[in-house]
């Protein structure tokens, strides 16, 4: 990387200059120009700078920099415009253009903030600081890096977790070093350390290298490394079929009710996944204009809102339509139908056809990094986690609540059980709000991870149904295994076959499965089936 | 006066006249058999008495009040017990919870009442079995066993015995006579059976064609000679 | 006891001579007087029938093969696919791989090979192409091909007793899975495109007024060929033992029939119709892709049958042209509420009309009567 | 008739309706636009909307409808290249003519059609050269990535022979389909990442479709891949598809197009703001309340301004004519250039521009052309197409 | 059914195929021992045995239905079973008609037809018929239809499509129709018949198939007196040109009919004779009649 080579002239100033006030040349040079000359500038700039300076290029990376005639101006937060250089504040006129930052610039920009907060007190910026020169060292590495390195290091009061972030560094650095034990020891300490960024490091030192010695401990290395990669794409693979899985069992769940249970083929059920994701959308609106300093938890508000708005939208459909439909469950299919077709349509007048945005709150966003390589999203496990929750929910509402026993009772056989005194019209609309609702959790959490649009529900419809079916009807316990099973055959498949024949064996799959176990995995076994 | 007064109550299925101006009567402490060969009406008289089938017209009081407009659930509530032909327990509920739906309107948590087990033995093995696999005659003591779950006040028997070995036909009977006797409780029993209903009957109602053509106290049966009434 | 007084066999509930016969003379008269309409009568005549309505009553008409075929399966059988329109989908692609070949050098990249080979870079045709130059065997696997998938994955999912709902998702899964292969374009049938700018069928040019009338009137003969051919089949006893499958299969075993032969007949019948209106079809509206065998596509098969009315012969075909008819109509009328009334529709057919419109027409007869 | 009908032929319903919705409200707009100033040829336009509901079959049926029944002067429509392809045998039988918005794979020229949006090289080959550049990050490594349909596949078919004439050798290329729809890109991120830390700067190029964008954008985002470790430049991603996308993490990523509603000039501040009260007084669900344009839109505008010029230059609504007219219109669009209709190949003249996805779900302009570039629907990186002639072939 | 019991049952199917295959190798490929067997209605009662159940055993999920059965019903008998609610006596006919698998024992017809390689349609077909506990009937087609689908005729599919009624056979409906009381319903759809009305069906459609073995499940069941009487007065008649086996609970039917009676106790036979013999036994008061 280019930038670091300034950077090291950089770095030999630091502490030693005095700051140099920030002139409207410079903030021109920075603001505009051809990228390289401005990257020049903000080397030299950054080196430096006062406070301005350090408030422009700071502003320079978040985007907030307008360029009007010669004037540089920042744009706070609210949008109003001050002057780089004086601080005055200024009206921003409607030609005042953006500063434009590319890709690059950023990255120059991120750098020559990052050294300074390398010798800074600011914990977390010293670690991202780190890494970003560990990340250099495994991608490019120049000896001439060493140093800037080793004057971190010498550094006391370094951060433990950015200290070993630059023993790495620096050990990535030494693996071309003239030094035959160093060269050893930086080998040695690479191996253990898993990282699928050193693997054409590695490699091509291993083909450089002459010294025996040195060339067996890169070749352990190596192997470490092999095995440690192969170690977590095995786990990423499982996650990712897991993942995948949960959200196959969210989308079925709710299903696992309305059909398994009560017999409703309901065509519509995507539609109420679809509605539960639109109520999560109008809650982070909400929250986005009345409480923007709570918006990070605008998801647990959102979860019993989308939760009541499908229950609802469910009672209401069960109310109006499918109570009379009960014992004709092919008739159901087709009103049903006619219902989706509706409830799309409607929230297409309603919100318009086009996707509506659905912001993850900031502690479902980013990952955790495990094993090197193995990279979980937060908002993946949550909603393993989720999906687990709802479902554990669910199973002991079933089959350990009086109203769960009425709702079983009530499906078998509707006659009787009101003459055994339950008020079946009553159970049948719970019964049909509670899988309704659940659907609403589901829409909830795939708001997370996919987009919210009319035909939200219609992927889901169809899987929703396979795995139902394929965990066989009115059993939960199956409806858990199908959805498990085929999330991780699917990601299994999906590993070395690609998406489409993954998807395509899949349901091949759940035909000749199918023939095997007519009645699904978990088949109701008795004389009455 | 009666527990149950059903008067000139008439039934149709589509355009057939199925009952035509029934009327029956059933009273605390005693058992009122309704006989009748195949197809005179006799289950849908019981069904219409659980609204099951909406009448056309005539009434039905039951405990002074009039409910033939109440839905089952409501008529369940007032404390009639059903024992429907055929059986019809939850094939897939088990035995615990096919009798935990009998104390449907019961608050939550009412056991099950410990006299049943004592009728009934082979339901206190089969607890944890689904209803559905019980055989045919383990699943008629269930229906009944359910029916009684909640203490009604009025029993609606639909051929209690069919399909049920001697030794517990007996039983049943016994336990028929026995709740009879106790005082709070009229029972309904339509019944094929014939040795069996006379047995039990307080009163009894003989149907044709959708029409009650006989009745009267239950010691008349052998002297009016009801049984070659049901045979012809 | 009188024998000839109970010898006739009941009629089904709803198979009246009188709605029989109306539809077969309404068939024929399409048939007869559509050619005089379109080619005859001068454009501008109000009588006039505009080659749009001559495309959209052959396609409908084809829907309607498709509806009858479904109500064999369905409304008789008691056995629902939701696969059908992956036979539809085999028969079109069958007619139209022939047409493909039909356009000869005349395609985008002038080559011997159809466009979408040459772009894949594709040397000679693969081998699933062989027979695609000849017409008659287009006919034949136009049977064939429908018929053999239909047959193979009958046997086993019947010989498995796969029933109800479990049979309808494997059908779901079997064109859903079709569908994907379809979308790939390593499949070598045109991908997410499918075949389209047909030039000529039997080397006469497609796009011709005379030759739409000719697929039309072979459309209308063909669809009242299937009708007297399925009221046969249902009238007979073969017919009376699908619907005792229907209503109680194991009884229907410990009777000694055996249920495979008899499922396995009606559903490759089935899958034969429908590939054959698909064959039909491809020609009119001039494009085949995988489209055709969205689950949603073989839903709508079964949404014509209920809302016509099921195991009534004279439903389905009724009630494809009303869902179809009323989709043309409403889409221009009401591009942007069009799918609210076509929700009520079939909302409205299941609440008040459970014997579809048929059973609607049937209950006001009585009713006056009464 | 005192009006002249055109036609609108927009998905409203289906899986399309996302995109194509708003392509028929800025139709009416613009045809609003046009009677307001006194229509064409001293006529009012009529517009007949029809909904061909994502069903491709149907796209024909309705074109048939409209021109046979209708009688439409001219319609404008279509998304998916196979809707193009189903409707394009209708509009030669008929010789009728449409009007087609949307950037496209190429390889298909027709008298009775104009492409208004981009072929492969007004939009993917500038911006894969720009990743190319010092600027872009200088990408050695490519992943291909797209919706497994023609448009994806034909552009990358292209991508390939150019980035093979640039010296990319195979093994740096990875090509990946999944079917519409797809939404599970938990898989394709960890390839991507896999193949990205062999070590050469690796640039994705995505031709992902439709609603596939928001889940492949959403994982991308989770997984960590910034742009400035990988950057993404898609071709059918614009404003509308990000506006269900939180974009911050998005940052940077890029995409190529004609037009972006960002650029800054008098045409297109006009253009938007024409839109946002449009949106408003009409309540167009969705913009009203946060008004977008986008490069099909700008298309559509464009097209059918040329065509209303078309016609008053004929003097007819003839097809023929308006065909011969419209050879070398031009017309000043929103982007911010003049942009010329092709004497012969039915293609605009069209500037590029690359973008960088900004925290706003707008687009920021890191790179365009000088000037409008002219369209080459049959590639030349491709060996086959070399002699094809880019004019349609008269019959 | 279960699938484990599927399973088993398609196991020991192909155990006895390989069986009969080395049976034919062994006989020098002349078709010898099985080689009979496939040939329907061809039922072999030299040895005086029209069914032989040999220790059988099903057991549901542990819990042991039946346990080491042994049955054998000579040709033209008249059979009563009786037996606790829950002795095993319907899973019994279960495992005669092929509707489930026994986990092991011997299940014949006649002494050469082993009935467990066999599906339900074939069994039909080689001559058992069965009415079930509970009434099933076609409901939606009408009370003819009902015993015209029940004939015995070809019952494949070509010759259904083809098929119409013979004057013989119209008279033979029109005879079992009265039999069974229903001539007035003949046109009635079976589904809205009351449930002794379909009872009286399932019986003509078991007449109508003319079985060799004719196993019937509780028949008389909420028959009046006079039905049950008349019922009593049919079997007796069946008897001889059929075998029967009668489940019943209703003594006084039993002493109608009977002559030998076998009762069975918790999937096992308790006791076997003539009524009266049974009816002294003490185990049998003690578990089935009471005191
Ligand atoms: N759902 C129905 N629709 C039309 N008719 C019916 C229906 N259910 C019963 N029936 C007819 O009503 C009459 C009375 O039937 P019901 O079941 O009440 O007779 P039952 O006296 O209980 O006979 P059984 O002793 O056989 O049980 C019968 O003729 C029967 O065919
Ligand atoms: N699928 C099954 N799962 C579990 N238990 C079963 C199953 N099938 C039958 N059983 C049990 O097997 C026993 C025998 O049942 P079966 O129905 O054969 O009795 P039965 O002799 O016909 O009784 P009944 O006279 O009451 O009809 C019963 O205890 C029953 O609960
Ligand atoms: N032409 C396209 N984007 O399909
Ligand atoms: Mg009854
Ligand atoms: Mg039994």
């Amino acid at each position: 990387m280019r930038w670091l080579r300034s950077l090291l002239v950089l770095l030999c100033l630091i502490g030693a200059a005095s700051a140099h006030a920030l002139t409207p040349a410079d903030a021109l040079a920075l603001a505009v120009g051809d990228s390289d000359d401005r990257i020049a500038a903000i080397n030299r700039l950054a080196a430096e700078p006062d406070e301005r300076t350090l408030a422009l290029l700071q502003a320079l990376g978040n985007g907030a920099v307008k360029v009007q005639g010669e004037q540089v101006l920042l744009i706070a937060d609210d949008g109003s415009a001050t002057d780089a250089v004086t601080g005055a504040p200024v009206t921003l006129a409607d030609e005042a253009e953006d500063s434009m930052v590319n890709n690059r610039l950023r990255g120059a920009l991120e750098a020559a903030l990052s050294v300074r907060d390398l010798f800074g007190s600011d914990v977390p910026a010293q670690q991202a600081a780190a890494e970003l020169l560990q990340k250099s060292a495994f991608e490019e590495p120049d000896a001439a890096q060493l140093p800037l390195v080793d004057k971190a290091l010498a550094n006391t009061a370094l951060d433990a977790k950015a200290r070993t972030s630059l023993e790495r560094a620096r050990a990535a650095l030494q693996l071309a070093s003239d030094d035959e034990a160093q060269r050893l020891a930086a080998a040695q300490a690479l191996g253990g350390m898993g990282d699928p960024a050193l693997k054409p490091l590695l490699a091509a030192r291993l083909e450089a290298e002459q010294s025996a010695t040195v060339k067996t401990a890169l070749g352990d290395a190596m192997s470490a490394l092999d095995r440690s990669l192969a170690i977590s794409s095995g786990l990423s693979q499982a996650f990712t079929g897991i993942s995948l899985g949960s959200i196959l069992l969210l989308a079925a769940l709710g299903l696992a009710i309305t059909y398994g249970l009560m017999g409703v083929i309901n065509m519509a059920h995507g539609e109420l996944i679809m509605i539960g994701a639109y109520a999560t959308w109008l809650v982070q609106a909400f929250f986005k204009s009345t409480l923007p300093d709570y918006f990070d938890w605008y998801l647990l508000a959102a979860m019993p809102v989308a939760f009541i708005a499908s229950a609802l939208v469910g009672a209401a459909m069960e109310r109006s339509v499918i109570r009379f439909l009960y014992g004709r469950p092919l008739e159901t299919l087709l009103a049903t139908w006619g219902i989706s077709l509706v409830l799309m349509q409607g929230v297409r007048s309603l919100f318009g056809a086009q996707n509506v945005g659905v912001e993850n709150p900031s502690w479902m966003s980013g990952s955790v990094t495990l094993l090197g390589n193995l990279t979980l999203p937060w908002n993946r496990i949550l909603i393993i986690a989720f999906a687990a929750a709802v479902l554990i929910g669910v199973t002991l509402l079933i089959s350990k609540t009086r109203l769960g026993l009425f709702v079983r009772g009530v499906t078998q056989n509707r006659p009787i059980a009101s003459c055994m005194g339950v008020n079946t019209a009553r159970i049948d609309t719970y019964a049909f709000a509670l899988g309704s609702g659940i659907a609403g959790l589901a829409g909830c959490a795939l708001s997370q991870i996919g987009n919210v649009g009319p035909d939200l529900g219609q992927s889901y419809i169809v899987d929703s149904f396979m795995v139902v079916v394929l965990g066989g009807v009115g059993q939960l316990a199956g409806t858990v295994y199908a959805a498990l099973g085929l999330g991780l055959l699917n990601k299994f498949l999906e590993g070395w076959a690609g998406a489409v024949l993954a998807k395509i064996a899949v349901l091949v799959f759940i035909i000749v499965f199918i023939q095997k176990r007519p009645q699904g995995i978990f088949a109701f076994k008795g004389r009455e089936a | 006066m009666s527990l149950l007064q059903v008067k000139d109550v008439n039934q149709y299925y589509g355009g057939s006249h199925i009952l035509r101006n029934v009327n029956l009567s059933a009273e605390l402490g005693k058992v009122t058999v309704v006989l009748g060969r195949n197809g005179v009406g006799k289950t849908t008289l019981l069904k219409s008495l659980m609204g099951l089938v909406p009448i056309k017209s005539g009434g039905i009081t039951f405990d002074g009040k009039a409910i033939d407009k109440a839905t089952p659930y409501e008529r369940a509530r007032a404390g009639i017990g059903f024992v429907p032909q055929g059986r019809e327990i939850f094939a897939r509920l088990t035995v615990q919870e096919n009798l935990q739906m009998g104390l449907a309107y019961k608050p939550g948590g009412t056991p099950i009442p410990a006299e049943l087990f004592e009728l009934f033995p082979v339901l206190k093995q089969m607890l944890g079995r689904r209803g559905g696999d019980l055989s045919g005659g383990q699943q008629q003591q269930l229906a009944i066993a359910r029916a009684l779950a909640a203490g009604p006040k009025l029993l609606i028997l639909d051929e209690p015995t069919e399909g049920i070995q001697p030794n517990i036909i007996k039983d049943i009977g016994k336990v028929i006579r026995m709740l009879a006797d106790r005082g709070n409780m009229a029972i309904v029993l339509v019944e094929q059976y014939y040795d069996f209903a006379e047995e039990l009957a307080d009163q009894y109602v003989v149907m044709e064609r959708g029409e009650v053509i006989a009745s009267g106290p239950g010691s008349e049966m052998q002297a009016k000679n009801i049984r070659q009434l049901v045979a012809i | 006891m009188n024998t000839a007084a109970i010898s006739l066999p009941t009629p089904g509930p709803l198979l009246t001579r009188g709605a029989f016969s109306g539809v077969m003379v309404a068939l024929l008269v399409v048939c007869a007087l559509a050619p005089v309409l379109n080619l005859l009568v001068p454009a501008d005549s109000v009588f006039h029938l505009s080659d749009y309505m001559v495309g959209l009553l052959g396609k409908i008409m084809c829907y309607a093969i498709c509806a009858l075929a479904m109500d064999l399966i369905w409304g008789y059988t008691g056995i629902l696919s939701l696969g059908h329109g992956l036979f539809f989908a085999l028969g079109g692609y069958v007619m139209g791989m022939y047409l493909m070949r039909q356009i000869g050098r005349d395609g985008n990249y002038q080559s011997d090979l159809p466009d979408f080979m040459v772009f894949l870079d594709w040397k000679e045709l693969p081998w699933h192409w062989a027979l695609s130059d000849s017409f008659i065997a287009t006919l034949l696997l136009i049977v064939l091909v429908p018929g053999l998938v239909a047959f193979v994955f009958g046997y086993f999912a019947f010989r498995s007793r796969i029933k109800g709902v479990y049979f309808s998702i494997i059908t779901q899964a079997l064109t859903f899975a079709a569908l994907l292969l379809f979308f790939r374009n390593e499949t070598g049938m045109g991908g997410n495109n499918g075949f389209t700018d047909f030039k000529r069928i039997l080397g006469l040019p497609i796009a011709t007024q005379e030759m739409r009338m000719t697929l039309f009137v072979i459309t209308g003969l063909t669809l009242l060929g299937f009708y007297v051919f399925a009221r046969w089949l249902v009238a007979s006893k073969f017919g009376r033992v699908l619907q005792a499958i229907r209503d109680a299969e194991s009884r229907v075993m410990f009777c000694g029939y055996n249920p495979l032969p008899y499922k396995l007949t009606i559903w490759t019948i089935s899958a034969v119709m429908c590939g054959i209106a698909g064959a039909l079809y491809v020609p009119q509206v001039g494009i085949i892709n995988p489209g055709e065998m969205s689950t949603a596509a073989s839903i709508e098969i079964a949404v014509w049958t209920a809302v016509g009315g099921r195991a009534t012969l004279v439903g389905p075909i009724v009630g494809a042209f009303i869902v179809n008819g009323a989709k043309s109509w409403l889409t221009v009328t009401f591009p942007e509420f069009w799918l609210y009334f076509l929700g009520v529709l079939f909302i409205a057919v299941t609440l008040w009309m459970p014997q579809g419109v048929v059973g609607l027409v049937k209950k006001f007869k009585k009713g006056g009567q009464a | 008739a005192d009006t002249i009908k055109v036609g609108i032929l927009h998905s409203l319903s289906g899986t399309m309706a996302i995109s194509e919705t708003v392509l028929k409200d800025v139709a009416l707009m613009t045809i609003d636009e046009i009677n307001a100033k006194g229509g064409v040829l001293g006529k009012k336009l009529e517009p007949v909307v029809v909904d061909p509901a994502s069903n491709w079959p149907l796209f024909a049926e309705k074109a048939k409808q409209l021109i046979d029944q209708d009688k439409v002067a001219a319609v404008f429509g279509c998304w998916t290249s196979v809707s193009r392809k189903s409707v394009l045998p209708v509009f030669e039988e008929k010789n009728s003519l449409l009007f087609y918005p949307v950037q496209y794979e190429g390889e298909e020229l027709s008298k009775n059609v104009f492409y208004t949006g981009a072929a492969p090289n007004q939009q993917a080959i500038p911006a894969v050269e720009y990743l190319m550049s010092k600027d872009g990050g200088s990408a050695k490594r490519w992943v291909l990535l797209g919706t497994d349909y023609v448009y994806p596949r034909t552009t990358n078919k292209i991508l390939r022979a150019f980035l093979k004439s640039k010296g990319v050798k195979d093994e740096d290329i990875m090509e990946e389909y999944t079917p519409f729809g797809h939404s599970d890109y938990q898989t394709i991120i960890a390839n991507i990442k896999k193949f990205a830390s062999a070590g050469k700067k690796t640039a994705v190029v995505s031709t992902i479709n439709g609603d596939s964008n928001v889940p492949f954008y959403k994982e991308l985002g989770n997984a960590g891949l910034s742009a400035k470790d990988v950057p993404v430049v898609a071709f059918s991603v614009g404003e509308e598809e990000l506006r269900g996308v939180d974009t911050k993490p998005l940052v940077g990523h890029l995409a190529a197009w004609n037009y972006f509603m960002s650029i800054k000039n008098p045409a297109n501040a006009e253009f938007v703001k024409k839109w946002s009260a449009y949106a408003k007084a009409k309540n167009i669900a969705g913009h009203k309340d946060k008004p977008l344009t986008n490069d099909p839109m700008e298309a559509t505008y464009i097209g059918i301004n040329m065509w209303a010029q078309a016609v008053e230059k004929a003097k007819s609504t003839d097809t023929d004519k308006v065909i011969a007219a419209m050879a070398g219109q031009t017309f000043k669009a929103p982007g911010g250039f003049t942009s010329t209709m092709d004497k012969e190949n039915h293609h605009l003249h069209k500037p590029v521009f690359i973008g960088e996805v900004k925290a706003d779900g707008q687009f920021n302009v890191v790179w365009k052309t000088p000037g409008p570039v002219v369209a080459d629907p049959w590639s030349d990186y491709i060996p086959e197409n070399k002699g094809k002639k880019n004019v349609p072939e008269k019959k | 059914m279960t699938p484990d019991l599927m399973e088993a049952g398609a196991q020991r199917y192909e155990k006895v195929a390989a069986a009969a295959l080395q049976a034919q190798t062994e006989s020098g490929g002349r078709s010898a021992g099985y080689g009979r067997v496939a040939r329907a209605g061809e039922v072999d009662t030299t040895h005086g045995r029209i069914l032989y159940l040999e220790d059988v055993h099903v057991s549901f999920d542990g819990f042991k239905a039946i346990n080491g059965l042994n049955l054998d019903i000579a040709p033209g008998e008249l059979r009563c079973i009786i037996g606790p609610n829950g002795a095993g006596k319907t899973t019994m006919m279960d495992i005669i008609t092929g509707k489930t698998r026994p986990d092991s024992g011997t299940v014949f017809f006649g002494s050469t037809i082993d009935l467990l390689r066999y599906r339900e349609p074939e069994i039909a077909a080689l001559g058992i018929g069965r009415k079930f506990q509970k009434p099933t009937v076609f409901e939606q087609l009408s009370v003819f239809e009902n015993l015209e689908l029940a004939l015995a005729t070809d019952k494949r599919v070509g010759h259904s499509m083809v098929f119409s009624l013979t004057g013989e056979e119209k008279d033979r409906l029109a005879e079992v129709l009265s039999t069974i009381h229903l001539a007035d319903s003949a046109r009635r759809q079976a589904g809205l018949l009351s449930h002794g009305q379909k009872q009286w069906l399932e019986i003509g459609m078991l007449l109508m198939q003319d079985p060799k073995l004719l196993l019937l499940d509780e028949p008389v069941a909420g028959m009046t007196d006079e039905e049950t009487a008349r019922t009593a007065e049919l079997f007796l008649s069946l008897k001889g040109k059929h075998s029967l086996m009668v489940v019943e609970h209703d003594m006084s039917f039993i002493r109608a009919i009977s002559e030998k009676v076998t009762v069975l106790c918790d999937g096992s036979v308790l006791a076997e004779g003539t009524l009266d013999e049974v009816q002294a036994d003490e185990r049998v008061i003690e578990v089935y009649l009471g005191r």
